[in-house]
Protein backbone atom coordinates (compact mmCIF):
# COMPACT_ATOMS: atom_id res chain seq x y z
CA UNK A 1 0.00 0.00 0.00
CA UNK A 2 1.18 3.39 -0.74
CA UNK A 3 1.78 6.31 1.64
CA UNK A 4 -0.15 9.00 0.78
CA UNK A 5 0.93 12.77 0.53
CA UNK A 6 -0.98 15.45 2.69
CA UNK A 7 -0.13 18.75 2.85
CA UNK A 8 -2.28 21.76 4.79
CA UNK A 9 -0.71 25.22 3.82
CA UNK A 10 -1.90 28.89 3.41
CA UNK A 11 -0.65 28.94 -0.08
CA UNK A 12 -2.32 28.01 -3.43
CA UNK A 13 -1.19 24.97 -5.06
CA UNK A 14 -0.71 23.64 -8.76
CA UNK A 15 -3.03 20.89 -9.76
CA UNK A 16 -1.33 19.84 -13.05
CA UNK A 17 2.18 20.23 -11.10
CA UNK A 18 1.32 17.92 -8.24
CA UNK A 19 -0.56 15.49 -10.76
CA UNK A 20 2.85 15.59 -12.70
CA UNK A 21 4.57 14.12 -10.07
CA UNK A 22 2.24 10.88 -9.48
CA UNK A 23 2.42 9.78 -13.06
CA UNK A 24 5.72 11.29 -14.74
CA UNK A 25 7.85 8.36 -15.55
CA UNK A 26 5.29 5.94 -15.12
CA UNK A 27 3.45 3.76 -17.40
CA UNK A 28 1.33 1.58 -15.05
CA UNK A 29 -1.05 4.42 -14.34
CA UNK A 30 -4.35 4.19 -16.88
CA UNK A 31 -6.49 6.63 -14.30
CA UNK A 32 -5.91 9.62 -12.53
CA UNK A 33 -8.99 11.20 -11.31
CA UNK A 34 -8.83 14.96 -9.32
CA UNK A 35 -11.25 17.04 -7.43
CA UNK A 36 -10.51 20.47 -6.73
CA UNK A 37 -13.03 22.35 -3.86
CA UNK A 38 -13.49 26.24 -4.79
CA UNK A 39 -14.61 29.47 -2.75
CA UNK A 40 -17.79 30.46 -3.76
CA UNK A 41 -18.69 34.30 -3.53
CA UNK A 42 -22.55 33.03 -2.79
CA UNK A 43 -24.08 35.19 -5.42
CA UNK A 44 -21.46 38.01 -4.71
CA UNK A 45 -22.58 38.85 -0.96
CA UNK A 46 -19.22 37.28 0.11
CA UNK A 47 -15.57 38.61 -0.27
CA UNK A 48 -13.61 35.83 0.97
CA UNK A 49 -14.13 32.76 2.96
CA UNK A 50 -11.40 32.17 6.04
CA UNK A 51 -10.50 28.80 6.85
CA UNK A 52 -9.45 28.18 10.59
CA UNK A 53 -7.73 24.95 11.07
CA UNK A 54 -6.66 22.96 14.22
CA UNK A 55 -2.75 22.26 13.39
CA UNK A 56 -1.29 18.84 13.48
CA UNK A 57 -4.80 17.28 14.23
CA UNK A 58 -6.09 18.71 10.32
CA UNK A 59 -2.89 17.16 8.61
CA UNK A 60 -4.01 13.51 10.90
CA UNK A 61 -7.45 13.42 10.09
CA UNK A 62 -7.27 14.26 6.23
CA UNK A 63 -3.99 11.20 6.32
CA UNK A 64 -6.13 8.75 7.68
CA UNK A 65 -8.96 9.26 5.24
CA UNK A 66 -6.48 9.33 2.59
CA UNK A 67 -4.47 5.74 4.05
CA UNK A 68 -8.03 4.14 4.64
CA UNK A 69 -8.90 4.82 0.84
CA UNK A 70 -5.49 3.64 -0.37
CA UNK A 71 -6.42 0.34 1.68
CA UNK A 72 -9.91 -0.40 0.01
CA UNK A 73 -9.20 0.33 -3.24
CA UNK A 74 -5.97 -0.55 -5.42
CA UNK A 75 -4.23 3.16 -5.51
CA UNK A 76 -1.03 3.50 -6.82
CA UNK A 77 -0.42 7.65 -5.93
CA UNK A 78 -2.82 9.97 -3.88
CA UNK A 79 -2.16 13.41 -3.02
CA UNK A 80 -4.22 15.81 -0.84
CA UNK A 81 -3.65 19.54 -0.22
CA UNK A 82 -5.69 21.80 1.99
CA UNK A 83 -5.21 25.32 2.48
CA UNK A 84 -6.33 27.60 5.69
CA UNK A 85 -6.13 31.16 5.49
CA UNK A 86 -8.36 33.69 3.48
CA UNK A 87 -9.22 32.72 0.66
CA UNK A 88 -10.94 34.43 -2.03
CA UNK A 89 -14.21 33.18 -4.75
CA UNK A 90 -12.86 31.31 -7.13
CA UNK A 91 -9.23 30.42 -5.46
CA UNK A 92 -8.86 26.84 -4.77
CA UNK A 93 -9.14 25.78 -1.43
CA UNK A 94 -8.72 21.68 -1.31
CA UNK A 95 -7.23 19.00 -3.93
CA UNK A 96 -7.54 15.06 -3.90
CA UNK A 97 -5.70 13.66 -6.48
CA UNK A 98 -5.73 9.92 -7.04
CA UNK A 99 -4.06 7.52 -9.19
CA UNK A 100 -4.94 3.81 -10.71
CA UNK A 101 -4.67 1.50 -13.02
CA UNK A 102 -8.12 1.78 -13.45
CA UNK A 103 -10.98 4.33 -13.13
CA UNK A 104 -13.34 2.85 -10.40
CA UNK A 105 -10.28 3.21 -7.69
CA UNK A 106 -9.39 6.19 -8.81
CA UNK A 107 -12.80 7.39 -8.99
CA UNK A 108 -13.98 5.95 -5.37
CA UNK A 109 -10.36 7.04 -3.72
CA UNK A 110 -11.09 10.34 -4.75
CA UNK A 111 -14.28 10.76 -3.57
CA UNK A 112 -14.18 8.65 -0.37
CA UNK A 113 -11.35 11.06 0.80
CA UNK A 114 -13.64 14.33 -0.08
CA UNK A 115 -16.67 13.05 1.62
CA UNK A 116 -14.59 11.94 5.48
CA UNK A 117 -12.62 15.04 5.02
CA UNK A 118 -15.59 17.07 4.95
CA UNK A 119 -17.02 15.94 8.19
CA UNK A 120 -13.87 14.61 10.11
CA UNK A 121 -10.99 17.14 9.14
CA UNK A 122 -10.91 20.19 11.58
CA UNK A 123 -11.41 23.10 9.51
CA UNK A 124 -14.20 25.89 9.80
CA UNK A 125 -15.30 28.47 7.54
CA UNK A 126 -15.69 32.20 8.10
CA UNK A 127 -17.81 34.37 5.72
CA UNK A 128 -16.02 37.59 4.59
CA UNK A 129 -19.33 39.82 3.86
CA UNK A 130 -19.54 42.08 0.78
CA UNK A 131 -21.32 44.37 2.88
CA UNK A 132 -19.27 45.12 5.61
CA UNK A 133 -21.89 43.11 8.11
CA UNK A 134 -20.39 40.90 10.22
CA UNK A 135 -19.68 37.42 8.58
CA UNK A 136 -21.27 34.27 10.09
CA UNK A 137 -19.49 30.92 10.42
CA UNK A 138 -20.70 28.18 7.65
CA UNK A 139 -22.91 25.91 8.94
CA UNK A 140 -22.07 21.90 8.83
CA UNK A 141 -24.39 20.15 6.06
CA UNK A 142 -26.53 17.49 7.09
CA UNK A 143 -25.94 16.15 3.26
CA UNK A 144 -22.18 15.82 4.44
CA UNK A 145 -22.53 13.43 7.29
CA UNK A 146 -24.93 11.38 4.69
CA UNK A 147 -22.18 11.38 2.45
CA UNK A 148 -19.89 9.43 4.54
CA UNK A 149 -22.53 6.88 4.95
CA UNK A 150 -22.56 5.77 1.38
CA UNK A 151 -19.24 3.78 1.90
CA UNK A 152 -20.08 2.17 4.86
CA UNK B 1 -4.66 14.59 39.74
CA UNK B 2 -3.34 13.32 36.12
CA UNK B 3 -6.17 15.06 34.56
CA UNK B 4 -4.56 18.43 36.15
CA UNK B 5 -2.92 20.57 33.45
CA UNK B 6 -4.38 19.74 30.23
CA UNK B 7 -3.83 22.29 27.29
CA UNK B 8 -7.44 22.68 25.99
CA UNK B 9 -7.58 23.99 22.71
CA UNK B 10 -11.12 26.18 21.33
CA UNK B 11 -12.23 26.83 18.19
CA UNK B 12 -14.15 28.53 15.43
CA UNK B 13 -17.41 30.12 17.44
CA UNK B 14 -16.48 28.52 20.11
CA UNK B 15 -13.05 30.02 20.82
CA UNK B 16 -15.08 33.65 19.48
CA UNK B 17 -17.36 33.13 22.80
CA UNK B 18 -15.02 31.85 25.34
CA UNK B 19 -12.60 34.58 24.24
CA UNK B 20 -9.66 32.98 23.63
CA UNK B 21 -8.02 30.22 21.61
CA UNK B 22 -6.39 27.89 24.06
CA UNK B 23 -5.68 27.68 27.96
CA UNK B 24 -4.23 24.92 30.31
CA UNK B 25 -7.20 23.80 32.77
CA UNK B 26 -7.06 22.25 35.89
CA UNK B 27 -10.44 19.58 35.88
CA UNK B 28 -11.60 18.31 39.31
CA UNK B 29 -11.15 14.63 40.24
CA UNK B 30 -15.08 14.50 39.81
CA UNK B 31 -15.20 15.38 36.07
CA UNK B 32 -14.34 12.06 34.97
CA UNK B 33 -15.96 11.99 31.09
CA UNK B 34 -16.07 13.96 28.05
CA UNK B 35 -20.05 15.09 28.90
CA UNK B 36 -19.19 16.10 32.65
CA UNK B 37 -16.60 17.73 31.44
CA UNK B 38 -18.40 19.96 29.41
CA UNK B 39 -20.84 20.59 31.89
CA UNK B 40 -18.18 21.66 34.45
CA UNK B 41 -16.85 24.38 31.59
CA UNK B 42 -20.56 25.70 31.16
CA UNK B 43 -20.32 26.28 34.92
CA UNK B 44 -17.07 28.13 34.66
CA UNK B 45 -18.44 31.67 33.91
CA UNK B 46 -21.13 33.52 31.24
CA UNK B 47 -19.13 32.84 27.96
CA UNK B 48 -18.65 29.44 28.99
CA UNK B 49 -22.29 29.10 29.56
CA UNK B 50 -22.83 30.95 25.99
CA UNK B 51 -20.64 28.89 23.79
CA UNK B 52 -22.11 25.34 25.47
CA UNK B 53 -25.31 26.37 25.40
CA UNK B 54 -25.88 23.11 23.38
CA UNK B 55 -23.65 20.49 24.30
CA UNK B 56 -24.96 17.84 22.29
CA UNK B 57 -23.46 19.59 19.35
CA UNK B 58 -20.04 20.27 20.47
CA UNK B 59 -17.20 17.91 18.90
CA UNK B 60 -14.52 17.37 21.81
CA UNK B 61 -11.09 15.81 20.46
CA UNK B 62 -8.61 13.73 23.10
CA UNK B 63 -5.32 14.11 21.86
CA UNK B 64 -6.38 15.09 17.95
CA UNK B 65 -8.50 12.43 18.15
CA UNK B 66 -12.61 12.70 17.73
CA UNK B 67 -14.19 11.15 20.72
CA UNK B 68 -17.44 10.82 22.09
CA UNK B 69 -19.47 12.38 24.92
CA UNK B 70 -19.26 8.98 26.96
CA UNK B 71 -15.96 8.57 26.39
CA UNK B 72 -13.85 8.62 30.11
CA UNK B 73 -11.33 11.33 29.97
CA UNK B 74 -8.11 9.63 31.19
CA UNK B 75 -5.35 11.79 30.93
CA UNK B 76 -5.31 13.93 27.89
CA UNK B 77 -2.38 15.82 27.05
CA UNK B 78 -4.35 17.81 24.50
CA UNK B 79 -7.98 18.24 24.77
CA UNK B 80 -10.04 20.58 21.64
CA UNK B 81 -13.88 21.66 21.80
CA UNK B 82 -14.84 22.63 18.47
CA UNK B 83 -18.44 22.89 16.43
CA UNK B 84 -19.04 20.66 13.57
CA UNK B 85 -16.31 20.87 10.93
CA UNK B 86 -17.13 22.39 7.54
CA UNK B 87 -13.96 22.32 5.43
CA UNK B 88 -13.29 20.20 2.24
CA UNK C 1 -29.14 23.34 -19.12
CA UNK C 2 -25.07 23.75 -20.18
CA UNK C 3 -24.14 22.42 -23.93
CA UNK C 4 -20.82 20.03 -22.96
CA UNK C 5 -18.07 20.83 -24.96
CA UNK C 6 -16.96 17.69 -26.99
CA UNK C 7 -13.34 17.35 -28.98
CA UNK C 8 -12.28 14.36 -30.67
CA UNK C 9 -8.49 14.99 -32.02
CA UNK C 10 -5.22 13.47 -32.49
CA UNK C 11 -3.61 16.07 -30.70
CA UNK C 12 -2.92 15.73 -26.96
CA UNK C 13 -4.50 18.35 -24.53
CA UNK C 14 -3.62 21.13 -21.74
CA UNK C 15 -6.05 19.57 -18.79
CA UNK C 16 -5.23 22.57 -16.76
CA UNK C 17 -5.90 24.82 -19.84
CA UNK C 18 -8.95 23.08 -20.20
CA UNK C 19 -10.18 23.59 -16.48
CA UNK C 20 -8.94 27.12 -16.37
CA UNK C 21 -11.23 28.30 -19.48
CA UNK C 22 -14.44 26.24 -17.26
CA UNK C 23 -13.46 28.28 -14.57
CA UNK C 24 -12.07 31.71 -15.43
CA UNK C 25 -13.60 34.79 -13.91
CA UNK C 26 -16.64 32.68 -12.18
CA UNK C 27 -17.05 32.18 -8.67
CA UNK C 28 -20.45 30.27 -8.49
CA UNK C 29 -18.70 26.88 -8.61
CA UNK C 30 -17.31 25.05 -6.04
CA UNK C 31 -16.43 21.48 -7.33
CA UNK C 32 -13.90 20.76 -10.10
CA UNK C 33 -14.12 16.78 -10.77
CA UNK C 34 -11.59 15.82 -13.61
CA UNK C 35 -10.86 12.28 -15.01
CA UNK C 36 -7.69 11.44 -17.48
CA UNK C 37 -6.91 8.52 -18.75
CA UNK C 38 -3.43 7.39 -19.56
CA UNK C 39 -2.07 4.73 -22.05
CA UNK C 40 -0.37 2.27 -20.21
CA UNK C 41 2.72 -0.18 -21.30
CA UNK C 42 1.12 -3.75 -19.50
CA UNK C 43 4.77 -3.81 -17.78
CA UNK C 44 6.53 -2.82 -20.67
CA UNK C 45 5.13 -4.74 -23.26
CA UNK C 46 3.58 -2.10 -25.32
CA UNK C 47 5.12 0.79 -27.21
CA UNK C 48 1.79 2.58 -28.02
CA UNK C 49 -1.75 1.67 -28.33
CA UNK C 50 -3.12 2.95 -31.55
CA UNK C 51 -6.62 4.27 -31.57
CA UNK C 52 -9.08 3.98 -34.12
CA UNK C 53 -12.57 5.59 -34.15
CA UNK C 54 -15.32 6.09 -36.46
CA UNK C 55 -15.21 10.75 -36.97
CA UNK C 56 -18.56 12.09 -36.43
CA UNK C 57 -20.70 9.28 -34.37
CA UNK C 58 -17.80 9.26 -32.16
CA UNK C 59 -18.35 12.86 -31.29
CA UNK C 60 -21.65 12.20 -31.37
CA UNK C 61 -21.79 9.49 -29.22
CA UNK C 62 -19.69 11.30 -26.35
CA UNK C 63 -21.70 14.19 -26.53
CA UNK C 64 -24.81 12.14 -26.13
CA UNK C 65 -23.27 10.82 -22.87
CA UNK C 66 -22.03 14.71 -21.90
CA UNK C 67 -25.46 16.09 -22.33
CA UNK C 68 -26.99 13.23 -20.59
CA UNK C 69 -24.72 13.94 -17.47
CA UNK C 70 -25.96 17.95 -17.78
CA UNK C 71 -29.37 17.27 -17.57
CA UNK C 72 -29.46 14.35 -14.46
CA UNK C 73 -27.08 16.65 -12.60
CA UNK C 74 -26.75 20.45 -11.80
CA UNK C 75 -23.11 20.48 -14.14
CA UNK C 76 -22.24 24.13 -15.12
CA UNK C 77 -19.38 23.02 -17.50
CA UNK C 78 -17.95 20.52 -19.11
CA UNK C 79 -15.50 19.08 -21.31
CA UNK C 80 -14.60 15.79 -22.85
CA UNK C 81 -11.33 15.55 -25.13
CA UNK C 82 -10.76 12.04 -26.39
CA UNK C 83 -7.19 11.22 -28.82
CA UNK C 84 -7.06 8.84 -31.08
CA UNK C 85 -3.96 7.64 -33.36
CA UNK C 86 -0.61 6.61 -32.14
CA UNK C 87 -0.53 7.53 -28.08
CA UNK C 88 2.33 6.18 -26.21
CA UNK C 89 2.50 4.74 -22.63
CA UNK C 90 2.36 7.65 -20.06
CA UNK C 91 0.59 9.86 -22.46
CA UNK C 92 -3.14 10.73 -22.44
CA UNK C 93 -5.80 9.84 -23.82
CA UNK C 94 -9.20 10.97 -22.67
CA UNK C 95 -10.43 13.93 -20.48
CA UNK C 96 -13.47 14.14 -18.89
CA UNK C 97 -14.09 17.59 -16.75
CA UNK C 98 -17.41 18.73 -14.22
CA UNK C 99 -17.79 21.61 -12.97
CA UNK C 100 -20.62 22.12 -10.51
CA UNK C 101 -21.14 24.00 -7.46
CA UNK C 102 -21.44 20.68 -5.48
CA UNK C 103 -19.24 18.03 -5.06
CA UNK C 104 -21.68 15.31 -5.88
CA UNK C 105 -22.90 16.35 -9.13
CA UNK C 106 -18.84 17.00 -10.44
CA UNK C 107 -17.63 13.40 -9.37
CA UNK C 108 -20.96 11.91 -10.66
CA UNK C 109 -20.92 13.84 -13.73
CA UNK C 110 -17.56 12.74 -15.04
CA UNK C 111 -17.82 9.28 -13.68
CA UNK C 112 -21.17 9.14 -15.89
CA UNK C 113 -19.85 10.11 -19.07
CA UNK C 114 -16.49 8.12 -18.44
CA UNK C 115 -19.02 4.89 -17.86
CA UNK C 116 -20.69 5.60 -21.30
CA UNK C 117 -18.28 6.71 -23.34
CA UNK C 118 -16.40 3.44 -22.49
CA UNK C 119 -18.92 1.21 -24.11
CA UNK C 120 -21.21 3.10 -26.21
CA UNK C 121 -18.20 5.90 -28.01
CA UNK C 122 -16.60 3.99 -31.44
CA UNK C 123 -13.06 3.66 -30.26
CA UNK C 124 -11.03 0.85 -30.83
CA UNK C 125 -7.53 0.20 -29.31
CA UNK C 126 -5.13 -1.64 -30.94
CA UNK C 127 -1.52 -3.23 -28.97
CA UNK C 128 2.30 -1.93 -30.48
CA UNK C 129 4.11 -4.75 -29.14
CA UNK C 130 7.91 -3.93 -27.68
CA UNK C 131 8.57 -7.37 -29.53
CA UNK C 132 7.55 -6.47 -32.65
CA UNK C 133 4.86 -9.35 -33.02
CA UNK C 134 1.92 -8.26 -34.20
CA UNK C 135 -0.05 -6.70 -31.96
CA UNK C 136 -3.83 -7.58 -30.71
CA UNK C 137 -6.84 -5.34 -30.90
CA UNK C 138 -8.04 -4.87 -27.37
CA UNK C 139 -10.83 -7.05 -25.68
CA UNK C 140 -14.04 -4.78 -24.55
CA UNK C 141 -13.94 -5.99 -20.79
CA UNK C 142 -17.59 -7.33 -19.44
CA UNK C 143 -16.33 -4.78 -16.15
CA UNK C 144 -16.96 -1.82 -18.53
CA UNK C 145 -20.43 -2.81 -19.67
CA UNK C 146 -21.36 -3.54 -15.83
CA UNK C 147 -20.34 -0.27 -14.87
CA UNK C 148 -22.62 1.29 -17.23
CA UNK C 149 -25.71 -0.51 -15.18
CA UNK C 150 -24.55 1.39 -12.11
CA UNK C 151 -26.74 4.47 -13.75
CA UNK C 152 -29.80 2.57 -14.25
CA UNK D 1 -34.47 -0.19 -53.88
CA UNK D 2 -34.09 2.33 -50.81
CA UNK D 3 -31.32 0.15 -49.66
CA UNK D 4 -29.34 0.25 -52.67
CA UNK D 5 -26.13 2.43 -52.42
CA UNK D 6 -25.98 2.19 -48.95
CA UNK D 7 -21.91 3.13 -47.64
CA UNK D 8 -20.81 0.85 -45.34
CA UNK D 9 -18.01 1.67 -42.99
CA UNK D 10 -15.78 -1.17 -41.11
CA UNK D 11 -13.67 -0.59 -38.44
CA UNK D 12 -11.28 -2.56 -36.09
CA UNK D 13 -10.67 -6.24 -36.92
CA UNK D 14 -13.50 -6.50 -38.88
CA UNK D 15 -11.95 -3.95 -41.20
CA UNK D 16 -8.85 -5.85 -40.91
CA UNK D 17 -10.87 -8.84 -42.37
CA UNK D 18 -12.91 -7.79 -44.87
CA UNK D 19 -10.05 -5.74 -46.60
CA UNK D 20 -11.63 -2.10 -46.89
CA UNK D 21 -12.25 0.51 -44.41
CA UNK D 22 -15.67 1.77 -46.40
CA UNK D 23 -17.69 0.56 -49.80
CA UNK D 24 -20.75 1.00 -51.33
CA UNK D 25 -23.43 -2.02 -51.16
CA UNK D 26 -26.21 -3.15 -53.11
CA UNK D 27 -28.04 -4.87 -50.81
CA UNK D 28 -31.09 -6.81 -52.03
CA UNK D 29 -34.87 -6.15 -51.25
CA UNK D 30 -34.90 -9.51 -49.25
CA UNK D 31 -32.97 -8.13 -47.13
CA UNK D 32 -35.07 -6.07 -43.98
CA UNK D 33 -33.18 -6.64 -40.93
CA UNK D 34 -29.97 -5.43 -39.38
CA UNK D 35 -29.54 -9.26 -38.83
CA UNK D 36 -30.28 -10.30 -42.08
CA UNK D 37 -28.10 -8.16 -43.55
CA UNK D 38 -25.58 -9.63 -41.86
CA UNK D 39 -26.52 -13.05 -42.47
CA UNK D 40 -26.70 -11.65 -46.18
CA UNK D 41 -22.64 -10.09 -45.71
CA UNK D 42 -21.81 -13.36 -44.49
CA UNK D 43 -22.12 -15.03 -47.48
CA UNK D 44 -20.64 -12.54 -49.73
CA UNK D 45 -16.90 -14.24 -49.94
CA UNK D 46 -14.66 -15.91 -47.17
CA UNK D 47 -13.14 -12.33 -45.68
CA UNK D 48 -16.76 -11.38 -44.77
CA UNK D 49 -17.38 -15.17 -44.02
CA UNK D 50 -14.45 -14.76 -41.24
CA UNK D 51 -15.14 -11.15 -40.42
CA UNK D 52 -18.36 -11.97 -39.31
CA UNK D 53 -18.31 -15.64 -38.08
CA UNK D 54 -19.75 -14.50 -34.43
CA UNK D 55 -22.52 -12.40 -35.70
CA UNK D 56 -23.60 -11.45 -32.25
CA UNK D 57 -20.88 -9.67 -31.10
CA UNK D 58 -20.82 -7.19 -34.03
CA UNK D 59 -22.04 -4.48 -33.43
CA UNK D 60 -24.27 -1.91 -36.24
CA UNK D 61 -24.81 1.51 -36.65
CA UNK D 62 -27.54 3.20 -38.81
CA UNK D 63 -26.74 6.19 -39.60
CA UNK D 64 -24.24 6.57 -37.26
CA UNK D 65 -26.79 5.82 -34.60
CA UNK D 66 -26.33 2.02 -32.77
CA UNK D 67 -29.02 -0.11 -33.35
CA UNK D 68 -30.04 -3.82 -32.57
CA UNK D 69 -29.78 -6.62 -34.72
CA UNK D 70 -33.60 -7.52 -34.89
CA UNK D 71 -34.06 -3.22 -36.04
CA UNK D 72 -35.15 -2.83 -39.23
CA UNK D 73 -32.57 -1.44 -42.04
CA UNK D 74 -35.45 1.28 -43.68
CA UNK D 75 -33.06 3.17 -46.16
CA UNK D 76 -29.67 4.40 -43.87
CA UNK D 77 -27.40 6.43 -45.80
CA UNK D 78 -24.42 4.90 -43.48
CA UNK D 79 -23.95 1.68 -42.05
CA UNK D 80 -21.23 0.88 -40.03
CA UNK D 81 -20.20 -2.77 -38.55
CA UNK D 82 -17.34 -2.89 -35.16
CA UNK D 83 -16.23 -5.00 -32.58
CA UNK D 84 -17.33 -3.82 -29.17
CA UNK D 85 -15.89 -0.56 -28.32
CA UNK D 86 -12.47 0.34 -26.38
CA UNK D 87 -11.97 2.98 -25.58
CA UNK D 88 -11.17 6.18 -23.10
Amino acid sequence: MIAPKVIVQSDDFDQSAETRKLTRGRTDIGAVATFTGLCRSEDHSLTALELEHYPGMAEAEIERSASEACQRWPIDGMTVIHRYGVIRPGEQIVLVIATSRHRDAAFDGARYVMDFLKTNAPFWKKEHRADGTPGDWVDAKESDEAAKKRWD
Amino acid sequence: MTKNGAKVHYFSWIRERVGMGEETVNLPDSVETVSQMLQWMQGRNDQFAAALEFPDIIRVALDQQHVEHDQRLDSPREIALFPPMTGG
